[in-house]
């Protein structure tokens, strides 16, 4: 066993613990701290992979925006207390029969082809300034396309998030506390 | 091609013209009929297809393609001499919206017309559903209270019934090296017995839930009950005839390798359901219901008939068809007649008419007669040819379809007597005689009864080249049929 | 492409001039884009067109092909006749046209797309504003419940697909479709289809089948139809499923043609007999005329992957009809369900006695429920027809399945029959010009492909 | 670069842990009942892929995955920020983000 070995497994092994709290903790906080976690040490992984851009891009976006994102709403609609009811037992086996059935599944799949794979390492895979050129010339058009994507959820959330006033009479059990509108 | 579209065209403007509906809808299925006798007189009868139509429709496989021979030309006629009496018949109704009456007949007919001509698979089925929906919205929309459940009913009989023979057509188009559904390319396809059953068995579903055959008959009497009297004529003197005609035309000639599993059947089923028709008939008092019964009996004889695939019995079916439509369309009109004028059409309450009316007691006793296949009626001699086919194919099936006769008379009888003699159960009522419009309809019936009944030799002539042809080609396939 | 970029453009175009203003009305302004879109496809059928793989499109990650350009016409007539009759009579807001023309535009990318890459992003583009529409009603509890149903749902499929994604690219090296074309083609003459191939196409099925609610997938959208508002609600059962149908046509029917005997033809089999079976049987039990038709449109899903299971020719033939004859039927019927529930009442009882009051109204929805049943002459059964005798040569048990399935629909279009004809009531909808004009349209595209479905196949480009 | 990693450590095991993490995320999703949760799950799952796609990509020497991974993250980005809003949205009218609360809907 050297060195990068024990690495992965270390790595490997913070990950399933932070995704398996994220799962079962009570407390949404707790969970979105543990996702976090999980973030950071997939982040690790792909330093060890060599894909140091995806690493950067994945602490940026994941572990710095959409988590802080999840946080925020968490603060905001004051849901930082163990609030969720137990489930029935059923569900919970029945959910852990499915993931698991799933799990099986997938691993029976890779025992026999995993060595399939053909291994073909090259230079610069991963790096910023490949990724960058394949991005801007073979990848242009889904690039722009999800410029527009993102247009489109920025309209999208800020129409769910604002308030007009017809909807305001409307509403019966108006919560004036909560107005949360920027999640966009 | 004209026969179909015509009467169609003039159906949807019938419908759309308001009050001249009425005479838009006649002008278009005597259209029709005109057109069928120009046919008649240029009829080449020699057992080919005359007036072929051919065009590309859907794809390369599925063509628009019309033809008629005998047999069509038999049914057409029919199809067309009573497409515009029923239009006339309809046309004192008081109905809330008559103009959309009018032309669903009209577009009926024209469907009619599709199926007795359609010269491909599948545009026979388009045809067939095509019938299917105009009598659906005349019953369900000028029938009586109960009219939707029984209607349902109805359709969903013969839609299922359809779609099996849908089914069977696929079959036998994917067997095929070369996809078609010609009749004559299906006519060719060879089969195993195991497939010939199998699509056998789809037709035949179809085909005999609107015959009706006996275990699939229990839409009809509710349905004939509910219907206006308009759809009730439709259903029974021209949409009946379309599952006897696809018997002769699709069902036999398509499968004929399975024609030894189903012949037995199909007469067993038939000759059963002449007994069990009459039986029950006799029983009924409200006439409809009445009448519906002795029609599935006679029909169950043309079709055990048609079965016995001989001359003699197909001819004979062929005869019958279009005698039983005529004498079928008489009684429903004798019927609405006493109906719309004595309020009721129940055996109890009815009597004592003939003397009030006496045209009327005329013209229903002469229909009366015919239905009961007395001699020098048209009814006479079609079913002495199907019983007599019947009897040589089995003697024991022919007798117990030969009590038919006596029965019939005894239920025919009995409604003439209670309607028409003694007195009124249900008070004094004035009925007044036949109307201009009554006496035309029924002096046509008359002529067509007795010409019919004293010269059938001019139908058989016309359909015998075409059924010698069909029978051959069963031949071709199984050998000579005893 | 061109019509892509107009629709795009007018979505844009539309969200900035109503910004700000209340009352404007953009309705015009986006038909007006997407019927030059929509006039700009006959063109793009004019140039000679690659039939799959033959590349002399210029774009690379977009593909505009026969296929595409087929299924992009679907989309916008859909969407033409969906803005006409839904756009017209409610305020609707700017915002939420132009949500609904990057949906639309989403669409578009997914039936283009010749890249894995492209079909993630087409499904997001196409997902995210109807997401948002889902939940437009916002004080509507019903309507927030469809609104975070779609939205988990939604999320949770595509994750199931990007796993399946992975494995694809694990197993054949390569996310464009072409390289997975010739992977699975060489795999399956090897005989060596890897089990990482299998089980990620296995994820991606599942993935597009919670799209098209297909058995056993389709548990969200009763509930989601039945909350969402019904512009929505129609845009998710025409738009959004032939989007998805197309990418799943595209996917499995063309590139993975290979191994459909080795892994996913059989099952795509079964979950379309359930999906029919299901979706028929369920049907029947409604009492709302929206979950009836929620049931319904799943039922009709399962016919349509039946078209995914023969060859690419005929399949393609026959999907493109089908989706023609459910779009445009089922825009008539939403159309007059929405007018007639405006007052809430969404029961069969709501349609009684509309034939008395709106004969066209009656005539129409007549057609087009004839149409969803299959009865002939009408474009559903052209539709119904092409899919039943191509896949019986394979599947015969799956056809009488279906012909099942279609004679049980009977009994619940006629319940919405009986109420229409049958039944004395005072159903009344005012039908204006405009909105005739687009119901005619509709009703058009039903009795020309009924009558005469060989218009779409004698088009010179139709031919392969 | 040091290339040991790749010839020290499977790729199998990336693949078995990816799994792992898309089967807990899973689990989580049909387990869990606070849609935030939820919404967390299904983050999870799609972090699985990421992996997933990386490993491939680099033991394959392929920038295509990466790129797509890239991709995943950018969408889901605004996803989340869709789902967040209807959540908020959610949250205003019932007090809640249970989703076991919302069985308005019934057939």
């Amino acid at each position: 066993m050297n060195s990068s070995q024990i690495l992965v497994g270390v790595l490997s092994f913070i990950s399933i613990l932070g995704a398996m709290y994220v799962v079962l903790s009570k407390n949404p906080v707790h969970s979105v701290l543990a996702l976090i976690l999980t973030f950071f040490s997939i982040s690790a992984h792909y330093v060890v992979l060599n894909a140091q851009f995806l690493s950067v891009v994945n602490l940026i976006v994941y572990a710095g925006a959409i988590m802080v994102l999840f946080l925020f709403v968490l603060m905001l609609l004051n849901l930082n207390k163990d609030s969720e009811p137990q489930k029935p037992k059923m569900a919970s086996i029945a959910a852990a029969i499915a993931a698991g059935l799933l799990l099986v599944v997938m691993v029976a799949a890779i025992k026999d082809s995993a060595d399939r794979i053909y291994h073909n390492t090259v230079e610069d895979v991963g790096l910023v300034k490949s990724l960058g050129k394949l991005l801007f010339t073979k990848y242009l058009v889904p690039f722009e396309l999800s410029g527009i994507l993102f247009l489109a959820a920025m309209v999208g959330a800020v129409l769910l998030g604002k308030r007009d006033k017809q909807n305001e009479e409307e509403m019966t059990n108006t919560v004036t506390e909560t107005g949360g509108t920027d999640n966009g | 091609m004209e026969l179909i579209l015509i009467p169609i065209i003039t159906g949807i403007i019938a419908a759309l013209s308001g009050k001249w509906s009425k005479w838009v809808a006649i002008v278009g299925s005597l259209a029709g009929l005109v057109i069928t006798a120009i046919w008649l007189s240029k009829f080449n009868a020699d057992g080919s297809f005359n007036f072929v139509f051919d065009r590309v429709w859907f794809s390369k496989a599925i063509h628009f393609k019309t033809g008629a021979d005998g047999i069509s030309m038999v049914l057409l006629l029919l199809t067309n001499i009573l497409s515009p009496m029923i239009v006339l018949a309809a046309a004192n109704k008081h109905n809330t919206d008559k103009a959309a009456l009018f032309g669903l007949i009209v577009i009926m007919q024209g469907a009619l017309n599709g199926v007795f001509l359609s010269m491909d698979g599948i545009m026979f089925y388009i045809f067939w559903e095509l019938a299917l929906i105009p009598v659906y919205f005349i019953c369900a929309l000028w029938g009586e209270n109960n009219r939707f459940v029984t209607t349902l009913k109805f359709f969903i009989y013969t839609f299922v019934g359809s779609l099996a023979m849908l089914a069977s057509l696929i079959y036998l188009y994917s067997l095929m090296p070369e996809g078609s559904f010609d009749y004559q390319a299906l006519v060719n396809v060879a089969l195993n017995e195991t497939q010939a059953k199998w699509i056998g068995a789809g037709f035949l579903l179809a085909f005999a839930v609107k015959i009706p055959l006996l275990p699939l008959h229990s839409w009809q009497p509710d349905t004939y009950t509910e219907a206006p009297t308009a759809g009730t004529m439709l259903l029974s003197a021209i949409m009946l005839k379309m599952g006897l005609y696809g018997l002769i035309r699709w069902f036999f000639p398509l499968v004929p390798e399975a024609i030894g599993f189903y012949t037995p059947i199909i007469i067993a089923a038939g000759v059963l359901g002449v007994l069990y028709g009459a039986l029950i008939a006799i029983r009924q008092d409200d006439m409809k219901r009445l009448v519906a019964f002795s029609s599935l009996s006679h029909v169950g004889l043309i079709a055990a008939g048609i079965a016995t695939l001989s001359t003699t019995g197909i001819q004979g079916g062929i005869l019958q068809m279009f005698n039983h439509g005529i004498n079928v369309f008489g009684l429903f009109l004798a019927i609405d007649i006493i109906q719309s004028r004595a309020g009721t059409r129940n055996l109890q309450h009815l009597g004592g008419i003939a003397k009030q009316a006496p045209y009327l007691a005329v013209g229903f006793m002469l229909v009366m007669l015919a239905t009961a296949a007395v001699p020098f009626t048209n009814g006479f001699p079609g079913e002495l040819l199907l019983l007599k086919a019947v009897f040589t194919k089995n003697a024991i099936w022919g007798v117990f379809a030969g009590i038919t006769i006596i029965l019939c008379a005894v239920y025919m009888f009995r409604m003439y007597q209670f309607s028409m003699f003694g007195t009124a159960k249900n008070g004094i009522y004035l009925f007044p005689d036949l109307n201009m419009r009554e006496k035309l309809l029924f002096g046509v019936l008359v002529i067509i009864i007795i010409s019919a009944g004293v010269f059938p030799q001019y139908l058989l002539d016309l359909c015998g080249p075409s059924v010698d042809k069909t029978i051959k080609i069963i031949e071709n396939t199984v050998g000579v049929i005893s | 492409m061109k019509s892509l970029l107009v629709v795009f453009l007018g979505a844009i175009v539309v969200l900035f001039v109503g910004l700000g203003k209340k009352e404007t009305k953009t309705t015009p302004l986006a038909l007006l884009f997407i019927g030059i879109a929509l006039a700009l496809i006959p063109l793009d059928f004019l140039g000679k067109l690659p039939w799959s793989f033959e590349k002399n499109v210029p774009v690379d990650m977009l593909f505009f092909d026969k296929i595409s350009l087929s299924f992009t016409a679907v989309l916008l007539l859909a969407s033409f006749l969906v803005f006409g009759l839904f756009g017209s009579k409610v305020q609707v807001g700017s915002d939420l046209l132009g949500l609904l023309m990057f949906s639309l535009s989403g669409g578009i990318i997914l039936t283009a797309s010749s890249n894995l890459v492209m079909v993630f992003i087409g499904i997001e583009a196409l997902s995210i504003p109807l997401y948002v529409l889902a939940g437009s009603r916002k004080t509507n509890l019903k309507g927030n419940e469809a609104a975070i149903k779609y939205f988990l749902m939604g999320a949770f499929s595509t994750a199931i697909f990007l796993m399946g994604c992975a494995f694809v690219y694990g197993s054949t090296g390569a996310i464009d479709m072409e390289t997975i074309y010739r992977a699975a083609y060489t795999m399956e003459h090897l005989k060596a289809v890897s089990p990482l191939l299998i089980i990620g196409t296995s994820l991606i099925l599942v993935g597009l089948s919670f799209k098209v609610s297909a058995f056993p997938f389709h548990f969200w959208s009763p509930d989601v139809y039945e909350g969402s508002p019904n512009r929505a609600t129609v845009f998710m059962a025409t738009i959004v499923k032939v989007a998805a149908f197309s990418a799943i046509f595209r996917l499995f029917s063309i590139v993975l043609m290979d191994l459909r005997g080795e892994s996913w033809g059989i099952v795509v089999a079964v979950m379309s007999a359930c999906t029919i079976l299901l979706g028929n049987i369920a049907a029947l039990r409604q009492t709302n005329v929206k979950r009836t038709l929620a049931y319904s449109s799943i039922a009709h899903a399962g016919y349509m992957l039946m078209a995914i299971l023969v060859s690419p020719e005929m399949g393609f033939w026959a999907i493109l009809l089908y989706s023609f004859a459910y779009i445009a039927a089922s825009v008539i019927v939403f159309y007059y369900f929405n007018e007639i529930s405006s007052n809430r009442d969404e029961s069969f009882e709501a349609f009684n006695g509309l034939a008395k009051n709106n004969k066209f109204g009656a005539v129409l929805l007549a057609l087009s429920m004839f149409s969803l049943a299959g009865i002939p002459l009408t474009a559903g059964f052209a539709g119904k027809y092409s899919i039943f005798s191509a896949a019986f040569v394979e599947y015969k048990w799956l056809v009488f399945v279906a012909l099942l399935g279609s004679a049980i629909s009977i009994a619940y279009y006629f319940r919405i029959f009986k109420s229409v004809f049958f039944t004395e009531g005072d159903a009344k909808v005012n039908t204006t010009a405009v909105s005739a004009i687009f119901l005619g349209i509709a009703a058009i595209v039903i009795l020309l492909l009924g009558i005469a479905p060989s218009i779409l196949t004698n088009l010179s480009v139709f031919k392969f | 670069m040091d290339n040991s990693i790749f010839n020290s450590v499977e790729i199998s095991q990336y693949i078995y842990l990816s799994c792992v993490l898309f089967a807990i995320g899973l689990f989580g999703v049909l387990y869990r009942r606070n849609a935030i949760v939820l919404l967390m799950c299904i983050e999870l799952m799609l972090n699985a892929v990421n992996l997933l796609f990386a490993a491939f990509s680099s033991y394959m020497g392929d920038n295509n995955g990466q790129l797509f991974v890239f991709f995943i993250m950018v969408v889901a980005a605004a996803e989340a920020a869709v789902g967040l809003a209807i959540l908020v949205m959610m949250y205003r009218n019932t007090r809640s983000t249970d989703v076991s609360l919302m069985d308005n809907l019934k057939g």
